[in-house]
């Protein structure tokens, strides 16, 4: 608690809509001057979370609380929260200088205050030069930055951003995505920030909550939710192109897929010999062009896409699987005969009804 | 596709150009013939010897700036009355919760479906009663409920992202300061086609005033060439032309001023 | 925002409902008084003794079946002939090309601000000429260019996506086919509402009819009701509104069904 | 030109809108059965040149030829050329199925031939469960999926992609992607396919004809593109995050940067010593710990993003410039100085006032 952030607590969160659960007993603390990102696929229930912590959606069970009071007893004093909005809900009849003022005005806070806070915020987002266009007038980068200026502009404690990204140009997006982190840098608020990107949350959060149907399925840093994804939806979501998941079998401290020995697993042995999932991301994937080892696969090449930085092989194993890889320098051509290993160390096992990791609380 | 084709598809555009221009360049040309040559052919588009009598003695047999204000005068009461209730209600149906909400909203919409020979008489009769016989606010009393102005600044108002109002209570702006600082001025392109559309409706008025002002002096300009029809068939046929031309000026001008403003609202709710 | 403040939102909701309800509930009421009630304390809301006596007295005087079906039987026809036009010059004015398009759309908008006291001569001489008087072809025919429906049409059309004649125009689809298959289908929600705001229109439409149908046997409900009210105050005020209250009936009904046309197509209301 | 496919080929395409050249002598062929891809950012007339090919939008000047014949002289006859639209432009009133069936039926091919084409159609893009349902009752990706069979269905000689992708969520994007692939790899059709997103244009692409202000700056395949960009547009569009572009003085063999030396050039000696722009790729520039050779230049780590494949750095040259630098692994944090060296192989030299690639037509 402090003067420029705050806690958030969502406890026992649920929400219904219409007699269907949208968000079902969610817990999630975001420490003060915390950067969480929300991260889901449309229809998770990540916007209507953030807009729970914001009070703009009713909570049906549970209590939200902001540095340890219950949203619900204190109403919004206009302070506390800012909110950056998707499509930026910048006011049309006003020029960015008077966005920027308006709510200040209405607080009255005084001229002076307001200018010199305005001219620094303008000065930061590059936007002096937009000062009187109205909104109707600037790209979308801009209207963007405005967004991103109100916001500012009321010096509050928590900072909500509802995937304030997804409307401008891709090739805008890098520049976009570091002013915000700047900005978190320097003015340390607490941030919420919601977005479907994965590569957005990865380069923005300190922790990232991946939320699906409702239910967080893991809140951790962006490292351990890429290296260690407690379930399956979680490993799928994380990382282009998505992780491999192949069918296998587990005995006698190997893993077998179609009688072929995939992995000799060393680090755990007392697993139940059954059907598991075994994840293996594309850059975990070792390609060559010789059987190395008694566990080479050899596979045919199908596809072949350079992306300068490096290649991306589709490649199919006995006809029955597609796998793919990615990696920096084979020299390989289509239909090519090539031998994949998977190391113990990089492979995720899942089980197959629950598709739980099944190392994951191991660890 | 040959040009053929494209003439037929050009065949109900030609159709309906006639129905509709007609009658107003009919209206035109007659006063400016004579009475004999009205009485002789009246259908001709073009008058043989022009003349622009039927003017002139209209000017002396009524008095036309006392006509014209006083249509002036009703028409900008009428507007501004309607234009505030409008605003306000249409407010309250987009941001206020109340009960049965939709019944009430589905009953305004249904009034404008109430043909007007039907409310005639329950008007006329609460006008007498609360004493506003032959004065201009009994006129616009009963017009005050004019659902299509509603309708059109709720549909205008539902156009505003409900994340602009979101934004608004995060940072706890009051409801007036919404409505005026952000409502009204968003809404002005709607406001200014409504209120042109409202005021031109007001002027063209005849039915209702006629039933309320029975007082020479506060007569309108539709109310006179009432009179100058009424007498069946018309004793001066190119005199009522003349007054009809007259009274079509003022709509007209603020037509084409705000035509911009009135061709995308108009369609946009669809009614009139 | 406390609740004192909500109260003062809802100020001038009540006011127009009065305004635009009470008028109707009044017309019901006080057809169910007898006349002597009715000359007595025609404001009250709630009649003493209701009675039908003005409903069984109105089924003697008229042939209340055959004026019904006359008035069905004209709305009918200039709803379609007004469907039928509008779709057509909606269609040219979107997908053609030609002169001065703009000049000739503003000239069919204005006319819809042109008041009917002032084309009515004109196209009463025209019908006389053409020798339709006491004809329903001879009412519908100066009705068939409706700006409104044109506009409605219009903005509809404008509204699905240029992709889609790309495609079409891709897939060398001729135009008659694009009209029928494509987009009658898509327009359909606007044409059962203007449709039905087109009957409702003509269903309630008196003055005009008025001055083409002379033979009582062609007369419709609101002529009808005209003749109850025009003498002057109203003999019998009870039978006139009784007489109202039936010719409410049909609208209502229309109404009811296609509400939710209506209200979409209209004003795109979403309340809830 | 066979059964199947047909050449392109526009020859000075001009194209004026309100006195403004929206494309200006445009030359491009496009062989039988290729897939090219027209590559830009929004409002570049990439798809002005698509709607120009496809008969949509006439030319001011020049001429667009299908297998030799000018399209002005021959009207479309609505067999050789299909189109897929960014909205899909699927007809709202109508089922999947008689979506893609109108057209055949107005052109009257027989119901049999209709039945079988489009059966299979079904069939290949998982469709055949959806056939009865209406547009309005899809998702994103069937919408998209019912845009291409609609196209299919035609089997026309060419078939156009106007951004199809770039309504549907990212995470069906790799998927939809290789299904477009897979359908030219069966059918062989010419295809022209627009988008601004260089990673969809890498995947895809025989060749790209990367556009800019109506002109098109280059047309190569994609490996090529990345490599050896003709100038510091195609340079800064292609890749990210973005090429690092370093302001550099050239004398005596060596390209050196407010008085350090960073790049010893032996592969060209022969250029005039003045200001150039260097051009490196963030993972060209070799990152460690120590100053390992001459040309190792001392940074600060401002940023470490770990983006679970590989890691991004943000670097700061003496306060004045910023370089990102991807790297695999490196163990380093925020306010370390890490040392960076680029190689002359890696390095991509432009002229400063053109800005043009000065190795380009050497090569």
């Amino acid at each position: 608690m402090s003067d420029n952030n705050a806690t958030i607590e969502l406890k026992e969160i649920t929400k219904d809509f219409k007699n269907t659960k949208v968000i079902d007993q969610l817990n999630l603390k975001v420490a003060a001057g915390e950067f969480l990102v929300l991260l889901g696929p449309s229809g998770c229930g990540k916007s209507t979370t953030l807009r729970m912590i914001a009070g703009l959606e009713s909570v049906s069970n549970g209590e939200v609380l902001i540095d340890g009071d219950d949203l619900k007893k204190k109403a919004n004093d206009g302070h506390t929260i800012a909110m950056v909005f998707q499509d930026y809900a910048l006011y049309p009849n006003m020029t960015v200088y008077q966005n920027l003022e308006y709510a200040l005005k209405v607080h009255k806070v005084a001229k002076d205050e307001r200018q010199k806070r305005l001219e620094s915020i303008l000065e930061t987002l590059n936007l002096s030069d937009y000062r009187d266009r109205l909104p109707s007038e600037l790209s979308g980068g801009q209207k963007q930055r405005v967004a991103l200026g109100r916001g500012m502009a009321k010096k509050s404690k928590i900072f909500l951003l509802d995937e304030p990204l997804s409307n401008i140009d891709v090739q805008l997006r890098e520049k976009a995505r570091d002013e915000i982190q700047s900005l978190h840098d320097r003015n340390k608020q607490t941030i919420v920030y919601v977005t479907h990107d994965q590569l957005e949350a990865m380069a923005l959060g300190d922790r990232i909550a991946v939320m699906n149907d409702g239910i967080i399925q893991m809140v951790d840093t962006p490292e351990n939710i890429y290296k260690n994804p407690t379930n399956l939806f979680v490993a799928k979501f994380i990382g282009t192109p998505q992780i491999n998941v192949l069918p296998v079998w587990y005995q006698d401290g190997y893993l077998t897929m179609d009688e072929t020995k995939l992995v000799k697993l060393d680090r755990i042995n007392s697993i139940d010999p059954k059907d598991y999932l075994l994840g293996v991301r594309p850059e975990h994937i070792k390609v060559s062009k010789n059987s190395e080892s008694e566990f080479s696969v050899p596979t045919k090449v199908t596809k072949i896409v350079d992306y300068g930085r490096y290649i991306q092989l589709t490649l199919d194993l006995n006809g029955q699987h597609v796998i793919k890889a990615v990696t920096k320098d084979i020299d390989c051509k289509i239909d090519d005969t090539v031998f994949i290993r998977i190391d113990e160390r990089t492979s995720i096992i899942f089980d197959k009804d629950s598709q739980k990791n099944i190392y994951w609380d191991r660890v | 596709m040959n040009r053929k084709k494209n003439a037929l598809w050009h065949l109900p555009l030609m159709i309906i150009g006639i129905i509709a221009l007609l009658p107003v360049v009919f209206m035109i040309s007659n006063s400016f013939k004579t009475l004999q040559e009205s009485y002789q052919s009246i259908l001709s588009l073009i008058p043989n010897k022009p003349t622009t009598i039927n003017y002139t003695t209209l000017n002396h047999q009524v008095n036309l700036a006392r006509l014209a204000w006083n249509t002036f005068f009703m028409a900008t009461l009428v507007t501004l009355g309607k234009l505030f209730t409008g605003l306000l209600a249409a407010y309250a149906f987009r941001y206020y919760q109340f009960k049965h909400k939709n019944l009430i909203y589905l009953l305004f919409v249904a009034t404008i479906f109430v043909p007007f020979t039907i409310v005639m008489i329950p008007n006329y009769l609460v006008i007498a009663k609360l004493n506003l016989l032959n004065s201009v606010i009994g006129v616009a009393l009963p017009q005050l409920c004019d659902a299509t102005g509603i309708m059109i600044f709720l549909k205008t108002m539902e156009k505003i992202p409900g994340s602009l109002f979101d934004s608004l209570k995060i940072d706890d702006i009051p409801n007036r300061r919404i409505f005026f600082n952000i409502v009204l001025p968003i809404l002005k392109p709607s406001i200014i086609s409504v209120g042109a559309m409202f005021f031109i409706n007001s002027w063209n008025e005849y039915v209702w005033p006629t039933l309320i002002l029975k007082d020479k002096s506060s007569f309108t300009l539709p109310l006179a060439l009432q009179n100058y029809i009424s007498s069946e068939g018309g004793t001066n046929f190119p005199l009522a032309m003349a007054l009809s031309s007259i009274m079509i000026v003022v709509p007209l001008i603020i037509y084409l001023i705000f035509q911009r403003y009135i061709l995308n609202s108009i369609s946009n709710s669809g009614l009139k």
